[in-house]
């Protein structure tokens, strides 16, 4: 209300969790410190809260004692339970409405899959912050040595798989679970796993298909999973596959651990079914209920800040993540960047083609099982279908029984 | 302080009671000796005393005082326990200074008691060790400056003497029984050696199987046993026993027929057969035949047979022979009946004068 | 002969277990020193080609560990300390003293330890807020001023202590405060020993508590600074090995300083009598 | 007084010392479980406003027939049995050994004592390294005695065993230290009748060592049975946050874990907490009542 | 078994020595008991001899074998120990089963022997307790009846009887002498009571600060004492001491005058200083006054002042007066003079006969 006499007073105070740690808080606290420094109205105060699985913690001791930060990081797929529960503050009368809103130039700036993933029941909850997507890592030596090109489909990559077969070199190496590999191949095949009237497609045609063609892969040798290393990174730089379907944000540790002689880059994800697509993951942040309404147009404030052009672009080249919008990336100093880190082009050239599962109430528990189905099948050998069948009649009950 | 014992019983596990309706008074200012065999009830009995059991039923009184409610704590006594529960963590002087320490007693002045206390009882060159380190006797002593240390109002001692060579055991007892006269504590004395008792304390309590049979002082306990169990618990060389049966007609002179109807069981005391009338205090005579005669150094011990019974006396003059007849005289003083419960009818001082 | 070969048998085992033991004391020391490329190199190295000591120097400054030490350090003295004291007394009432419902409070106890943490944080979160304790040192000691397993450890070995010491000592005059502290606890340093380590350990290690109760960065212990090495991206493994090691080291020390009053059992000066 | 009856003051006496550590205790450890008892009934529920709209029975329903909840509990005894007897057995030799020698002694305790203080993450690391199937120490061991690869972080069929080694081996060190003080306790005249009475190496550890170490087996095995029916940071650890491959390492913590924390499910973590609860508490009152017989103090 | 110490010697913590060069020989199948004050090394040359503590030098043989290096359980020994030692999580009769157990003897026919030993000891009604519940006497007995079980070829006992009553005692050792003589075993008794090694042992050997001072029967120890402490530590009452010095020429006549040079100290047996002269005995004859004069039952004692000091006697025929002037006569045997070092060099059978 007094909104001038809190000018001259002590700066409204906007907490801020996040699940940030080492190079990556330092970057959060940088940006943090631009913004303190660039008014005088709001003073944000960030903390770390160790990692996602611990700050998720955090937010529900602290929703339960009323304690609540003004905003946090956190995945958007955790906007609808928080809502279920009351404690969100939905953002459109910050962000589409009021003085401080974003302009239309800038809806149409930040890439729509981060925008459409910030929607949730046609209100905005979230916006995008730590944001990554999935790239193919190939190893150029590989290449190379076998006479393969760089791979422009799916199909391609199955090829070259028969060839590299032979001297027990995988064509495609994932992750330990492959999901999102999945959901991608489904996407491109024109089928979202789960719609976003919740239409559910776990074994629609399509979705077997999509699934079939990586297990068969995995079952006749020309792609891996990480299983108990996690992360396909490692096999990578140790050349054990060509080709690795991997998180843009997985950059800074590819180049940290692969051998100086090693020739490697990154590419967008191929075709599959002549299209593209590549999903995304990361964080949004979110505003609580509980603030003030001060500390709510402050923490609007700081969000708007954090994605804006300058800022985006500088969190990007700060820590790998992709920048938010478009334009962040033509800034001289993201180019810069660029041309420093090569290997981190493809994440802003697939960008265009991102997407985001769409989140529902009960989002957590059927990745859950979608990840216990993968599992199924890669560690159980589970026939993709009847895997499939299973977590089809899952998901439509956990949607049903969230309904109600 | 005096302690009375009112009606006191004790069951450790509620259904077997080990002491049985006790009542005494241990006057003020005295020694007195408890007696009797091993797993009698002595420990027990002190305990209760000491505040660590609490009586089944019955009241304890220390004077006019109920404490039968009291813990050890309250009731302040000193104690030696049989198997001396010395503290292993600490050293010897340490074990002493204990008490001292836990009285508040400041810490030069309890070293100077505490050193006191050890070469009171020749532990002086130990001071610094463990319990763990020494010799069984060596652990007693401790114990026994331990308890003098507090210089309590009630001193309790089991078997504090028992793991001593005789002279030490000897100075020892002497040294108690200095402090016990110069500072009048009453003390209780638990011991397995009747001449300990003897020359220790002003009255001896003889328990046996949890029941009290005699408290009075050493000659009474000696010369008027109350009963069977006393009479031959008490005195070295055992009493003679017999039943009344083996005499026939000897004793109608000297018994009163009443009496001696009741009578079942003889006691003679060895030294109460002699070999020589001596008149007036002869009760009977019996004849005997001699089975051995011994002469050790200043004592000469005959076993005799009478009736196909054995006895024994000591109070022989002449040397004798074996299978040699001979007359004996029975003393009153000495001499015994005892009833079916093993009650004294007969002898002891009313008798004898 | 038969003993020698025993002898040599048990060294034989205890070198073999010991081997098994070390490894990852090893292996922590040995990543440490690695470059980030060594460290994931296969098969894997365990001498280095270049022993990286920077790595300690750069872990040491990616979080304020200074700080942080100084925290663990307070935090787990108070919070041992209070333990103890807590537990002693209680651990003398259950195997002491005599009351009423006894049993019961004991099962109940050991009842408490059969709930799993992650089901109290929330509420323990909850009450603490309402205590107004969350970010403060308090936050982070009181709840663990009790711990029924030391209770339960320090039971067992009281309970065995020989009753005439308990008697021995009320006569000499001590209240049962007295011998508690001055022959029970003696006695009893090396049990007492054993639990201050393992709760030491405990208490230095935790690190969901830590992190969920506090909100400033200046209240928080070594573990929580560990988070440093590890992203969305990997983990730096040497840096945090490094880190690792530095934050165990003290345990270490700890432990060897300790250990021979936990092996200083009463049983060569013994319980004589 | 020892064989005194308890009365109200020395109830009073008793409940002073026990005071401190029942204030701490029902603030953080009875309250939460009590509100975590009422929890487990309550079917319709806001967590954070703590509004009841319904309560029953539903939520034990739901975990009953949850086959997941089956797997749960499976897993859960299965990691008990393998854990305890094992590490009960192995510190228990090892505490022995390493109080039978002299030369070195010191070196071996704080060696065995290691994996106790060395940080889970840091531990996680090697065992990982150990386990992995192609690179792997163990697989490394076992292709000496001609065993193929195992796959044994990957495999449901070996990743409970691996689970289980890895426990087992964490906890050594502490459970060793608890026997190493036990042993030490037991009083050395014990040993000397023994050998006098013709007891040999053998049976003196029987029948003086196993007998008067009873109430510190009683400890280990109490604390390892709860420890282990809680089992979940190992397995988070070591499955770097999963239940292990086709939720071969589930347990019930776990489960609950998953239940409360990702899937916000606050009823059905609590019922499945109660149901370990009493759980352990079946177990534990065996346990105590074996020990009424078996334990000398 | 025949046990013999070849310069034993043993140090606990390596500085101090408790036991100096120990060289004997107990023959096999007797009865020997060890006696000295507390604290002199009895427990600890017992535990040699077990093979619980090995000596610090010098060499142990069984027979004509070398034991030294043979630990406890190679020596198959039987002992009771002066604390006891009974397992406290075992009752009496597991207690008593054990050794037997150990010696795989049949479940049926160790608890008959287990039952006969408790009954001998008299705890067969106690033999479902647990140790904890004994009384200190009743523990003592079942460690006898432990040690008796396994019918050992050696048997050692560390101040078995010390926590038993008079009674009790006699019989227990008599049960022990019995067992002893029936199966021949070689036994070693710890004792601190003087009547009971006289009573029961074949051979005494008498130790005083970690060095044997004699070894030999109970006569020959008490009418021929190697050395001065000897003399004082054996008999009741104590042996008068005096330095020569009190005597002027009282003595020349029956001793060589280069002996009477040596001398140091003299010693008189209460029972050699008689109030008559009976001849060829008498070896001096001394002037003294009678400070004190007392007649418990059979005996009489009197103290007597010579030269200011005090001398004791058992000898006395007549009633005597305090302050009378009485002449003692000093006999033969019971007359010792010992030289600087306490050695006797005068007196004993070889100048008695
Ligand atoms: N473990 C030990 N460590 C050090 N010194 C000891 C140890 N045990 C005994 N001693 C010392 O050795 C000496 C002899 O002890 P030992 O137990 O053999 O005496 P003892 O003759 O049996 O005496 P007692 O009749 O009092 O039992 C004593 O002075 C004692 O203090
Ligand atoms: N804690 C106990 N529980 C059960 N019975 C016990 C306990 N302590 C002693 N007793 C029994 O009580 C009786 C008396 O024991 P107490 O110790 O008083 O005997 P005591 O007269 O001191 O014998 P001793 O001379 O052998 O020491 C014994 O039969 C003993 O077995
Ligand atoms: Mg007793
Ligand atoms: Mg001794």
């Amino acid at each position: 209300k007094d909104s001038t006499s809190s000018k001259s007073a002590a700066p409204v105070k906007i907490t801020f969790w996040h699940g940030m740690t080492g190079p990556y808080q330092k970057a959060v606290n940088e940006i943090i410190s631009d913004f303190n420094k660039s008014q005088s109205k709001y003073k944000v105060v960030g903390t770390s809260q160790g990692n996602y699985t611990q700050l998720q913690q955090k937010i529900m001791a602290a929703a339960k004692s009323n304690s609540l930060p003004t905003i946090s990081q956190t995945t958007y797929t955790t906007v609808p339970d928080y809502t279920e529960n009351h404690l969100l503050e939905p953002l459109d009368n910050y962000m589409i409405k009021g003085s401080n809103a974003l302009s239309d130039s800038d809806l149409k700036d930040i890439y729509p899959s981060f925008l459409s993933s910030s929607k949730y029941q046609g209100k905005y909850y979230s916006v995008p912050f730590s944001k990554s997507v999935r790239v193919l890592y190939y190893n150029q030596d590989i290449l190379d040595k076998y006479n393969l090109e760089k791979p422009t489909s799916w199909e391609e990559i199955a090829k070259d798989g028969e060839i590299l077969k032979k001297d027990n070199v995988y064509a495609m190496g994932f992750d330990k679970s492959w999901d999102m590999e999945f959901e991608g191949l489904a996407r491109q095949a024109g089928n979202p796993l789960i719609s976003k009237n919740l239409k559910v497609n776990l074994n629609s045609a399509d979705s077997l298909k999509a699934a079939n063609f990586i297990m068969d892969m995995v079952n006749d040798g020309t792609a891996k999973t990480a299983g108990e290393d996690f992360y396909w990174t490692q096999a990578f730089t140790q050349g054990k596959s060509a080709f690795y379907a991997g998180s843009s944000a997985g950059v800074t540790q590819m180049v940290a651990q692969a051998p100086k002689s090693m020739k490697w880059g990154t590419m967008p994800l191929p075709t599959y079914n002549g299209k593209k697509a590549t999903e995304i993951a990361g964080n949004d942040i979110v505003m609580f209920k509980s603030g003030s309404s001060d500390q709510k147009k402050g923490a609007w404030a700081f969000m708007k800040y954090l994605m804006s052009k300058n800022e985006t672009s500088k969190w990007a080249t700060l820590t790998g993540y992709v920048p938010l919008r478009e334009s962040a990336t033509k800034t001289d100093a993201f180019k810069k960047y660029l041309a420093a880190k090569p290997y981190n082009q493809a994440a802003v050239d697939s960008l265009p083609d991102g997407f985001q599962s769409n989140a529902f109430k009960g989002f957590s528990e059927y990745r859950t099982k979608l990840l216990d189905s993968v599992d199924a099948m890669l560690t159980k050998n589970e026939p993709v279908k009847k895997s499939l069948d299973t977590l089809q009649t899952q998901t439509e009950k956990i949607i049903k029984d969230n309904k109600d | 302080m005096e302690v009375t014992f009112k009606d006191v019983s004790l069951s450790y596990d509620g259904t077997r009671e080990i002491l049985h309706h006790l009542n005494f008074t241990i006057p003020e200012g005295t020694l007195v000796s408890i007696l009797g065999p091993s797993g009698c009830g002595k420990s027990t009995t002190l305990m209760m005393i000491s505040g660590l059991l609490a009586p089944t039923s019955g009241k304890i009184f220390f004077g006019d005082k109920d404490v039968t409610k009291q813990d050890a704590l309250a009731r302040k006594v000193g104690m030696v326990f049989q198997n001396y529960a010395l503290y292993p963590h600490l050293t010897v002087l340490e074990n002493i200074m204990f008490p001292l320490k836990m009285a508040k007693v400041k810490k030069p002045e309890r070293k100077k008691r505490a050193l006191e206390l050890a070469k009171l009882v020749h532990v002086e060159d130990q001071i610094n060790k463990k319990p763990g380190a020494l010799s069984g006797g060596q652990q007693q002593r401790v114990a026994i400056a331990r308890a003098l240390a507090k210089e309590p109002s009630l001193l309790l001692l089991d078997e504090p003497l028992s793991n001593l060579d005789a002279r030490l055991r000897i100075e020892m007892r002497e040294e108690i029984r200095r402090i016990q006269q110069e500072t009048g504590v009453t003390t209780i004395f638990v011991t397995h050696d009747q001449d300990e008792a003897l020359h220790i304390s002003d009255h001896i309590m003889v328990l046996n199987n949890g029941d009290m049979q005699q408290f009075s002082s050493a000659e009474t306990l000696y010369d008027n046993p109350s009963n069977l169990f006393v009479a031959k618990f008490i005195g070295e060389p055992v009493i003679n026993t017999l039943a009344i049966a083996d005499f026939q007609g000897e004793l109608d002179q000297h018994v009163p027929a009443d009496i001696l109807k009741q009578a079942v069981s003889v006691g003679i005391r060895p030294e109460a057969l002699q070999d020589h009338d001596s008149g007036d205090d002869t009760i009977a005579a019996i004849e005997t035949t001699v089975k051995e005669f011994e002469k050790y150094g200043r004592e000469k011990n005959a076993q005799l047979d009478f009736h196909g019974k054995k006895l024994l006396t000591t109070e022989i003059e002449n040397t004798l022979e074996k299978e040699q007849k001979l007359t004996l005289y029975l003393q009153k003083s000495g001499f015994y009946l005892f009833d079916q419960d093993g009650k004294r009818i007969f002898g002891g001082d009313q008798d004898v004068k | 002969m038969k003993v020698k070969i025993a002898m040599v048998l048990r060294y034989v085992i205890l070198i073999l277990g010991g081997i098994i033991m070390l490894m990852p004391f090893l292996w922590m020391l040995s990543t440490s020193l690695k470059t980030q490329p060594e460290t994931v190199k296969i098969p894997p190295i365990w001498i280095p080609k270049q022993l990286q000591f920077s790595n300690y120097i750069d872990a040491f400054k990616a979080a304020p560990f200074a700080q942080y030490f100084l925290n663990s350090i307070f935090v787990t003295t108070v919070t041992t300390v209070g333990q103890l004291f807590t537990s002693i007394l209680a651990a003398f009432a259950f195997s002491r003293l005599n009351f009423y419902g006894k049993n019961i409070i004991f099962v109940i106890f050991l009842g408490t330890m059969m709930v799993p943490v992650e089901m109290l944080i929330i509420p323990n979160f909850v009450t603490l807020s309402k205590l107004h304790l969350v970010n403060t040192y308090a936050a982070l000691i009181v709840p663990w001023l009790a711990s029924f397993f030391t209770v339960f450890t320090l039971r067992q070995n009281f309970q065995s202590v020989p009753d005439q010491l308990y008697y021995a000592a009320k006569i000499d005059g001590a209240s049962d405060w007295h011998y508690l502290w001055h022959v029970l606890v003696p006695i009893s340093k090396s049990t007492i020993t054993a639990v201050t380590v393992l709760q030491v350990i405990g208490s230095w290690n935790s690190f969901m508590w830590p992190l969920i109760v506090t909100n400033s960065e200046n209240l928080r212990t070594l573990p929580v600074g560990l988070q440093a090495f590890t992203g969305d991206a990997g983990t730096n493994y040497a840096q945090l090995m490094a880190a690792s090691t530095f934050v165990i080291l003290p345990m270490v020390i700890l432990y060897l300083f300790l250990q021979k009053y936990i092996i200083a059992g009463i049983s060569k000066t013994g319980l004589k009598g | 007084m020892l064989n005194e009856k308890p009365t109200l003051k020395s109830t009073a006496k008793a409940f002073l010392y026990l005071l401190p550590m029942l204030l701490i205790t029902v603030t953080f450890n009875i309250y939460p479980i009590i509100k975590s008892f009422m929890m487990s009934f309550y079917t319709k529920y806001d967590f954070f406003t703590d509004k009841v709209s319904r309560i029953g029975w539903d939520n034990f329903k739901f975990i009953f027939s949850d086959p997941d909840f089956h797997i749960a509990v499976k897993n859960t005894l299965i990691f008990v049995v393998g854990v305890v007897p094992l590490t009960v057995i192995i510190s228990l030799v090892i505490a022995l050994l390493l109080n039978k020698i002299k030369w070195l002694s010191g070196l071996f305790r704080t060696v065995y004592f290691l994996p106790f203080v060395t940080s889970t993450v840091a531990i996680a690391q090697v065992w990982h390294w150990i386990y992995n199937s192609d690179y792997g120490l163990l697989n490394y061991f076992l292709s000496l005695f001609g065993v193929n690869p195992i796959s044994w972080l990957e495999s449901p069929k070996y990743a409970m065993l691996s689970l289980i080694i890895m426990s087992i081996w964490k906890n050594l060190g502490f459970n060793i230290v608890l026997f190493l003080v036990g042993l030490n306790s037991i009083n050395e005249r014990y040993y000397q009748a023994a050998k006098i009475d013709g007891a040999n190496s053998w049976h003196q550890f029987t029948n003086v060592t196993l007998p008067l170490l009873s109430p510190i087996t009683f400890l280990v095995t109490i604390n390892g049975v709860i420890g282990s029916f809680k089992a979940f940071d190992q397995i988070f650890a070591l499955f770097n946050g999963n239940p292990g491959p086709s939720k071969s390492a589930l347990t019930i913590v776990y489960y609950l874990y998953q239940k409360f924390y990702t899937e916000w499910k606050y009823g059905i973590a609590a019922a499945s907490g109660v149901v370990l609860f009493f759980m352990i508490l079946v177990v534990t009152v065996i346990q105590l009542s074996y020990s009424k017989k078996h334990v000398h103090y």
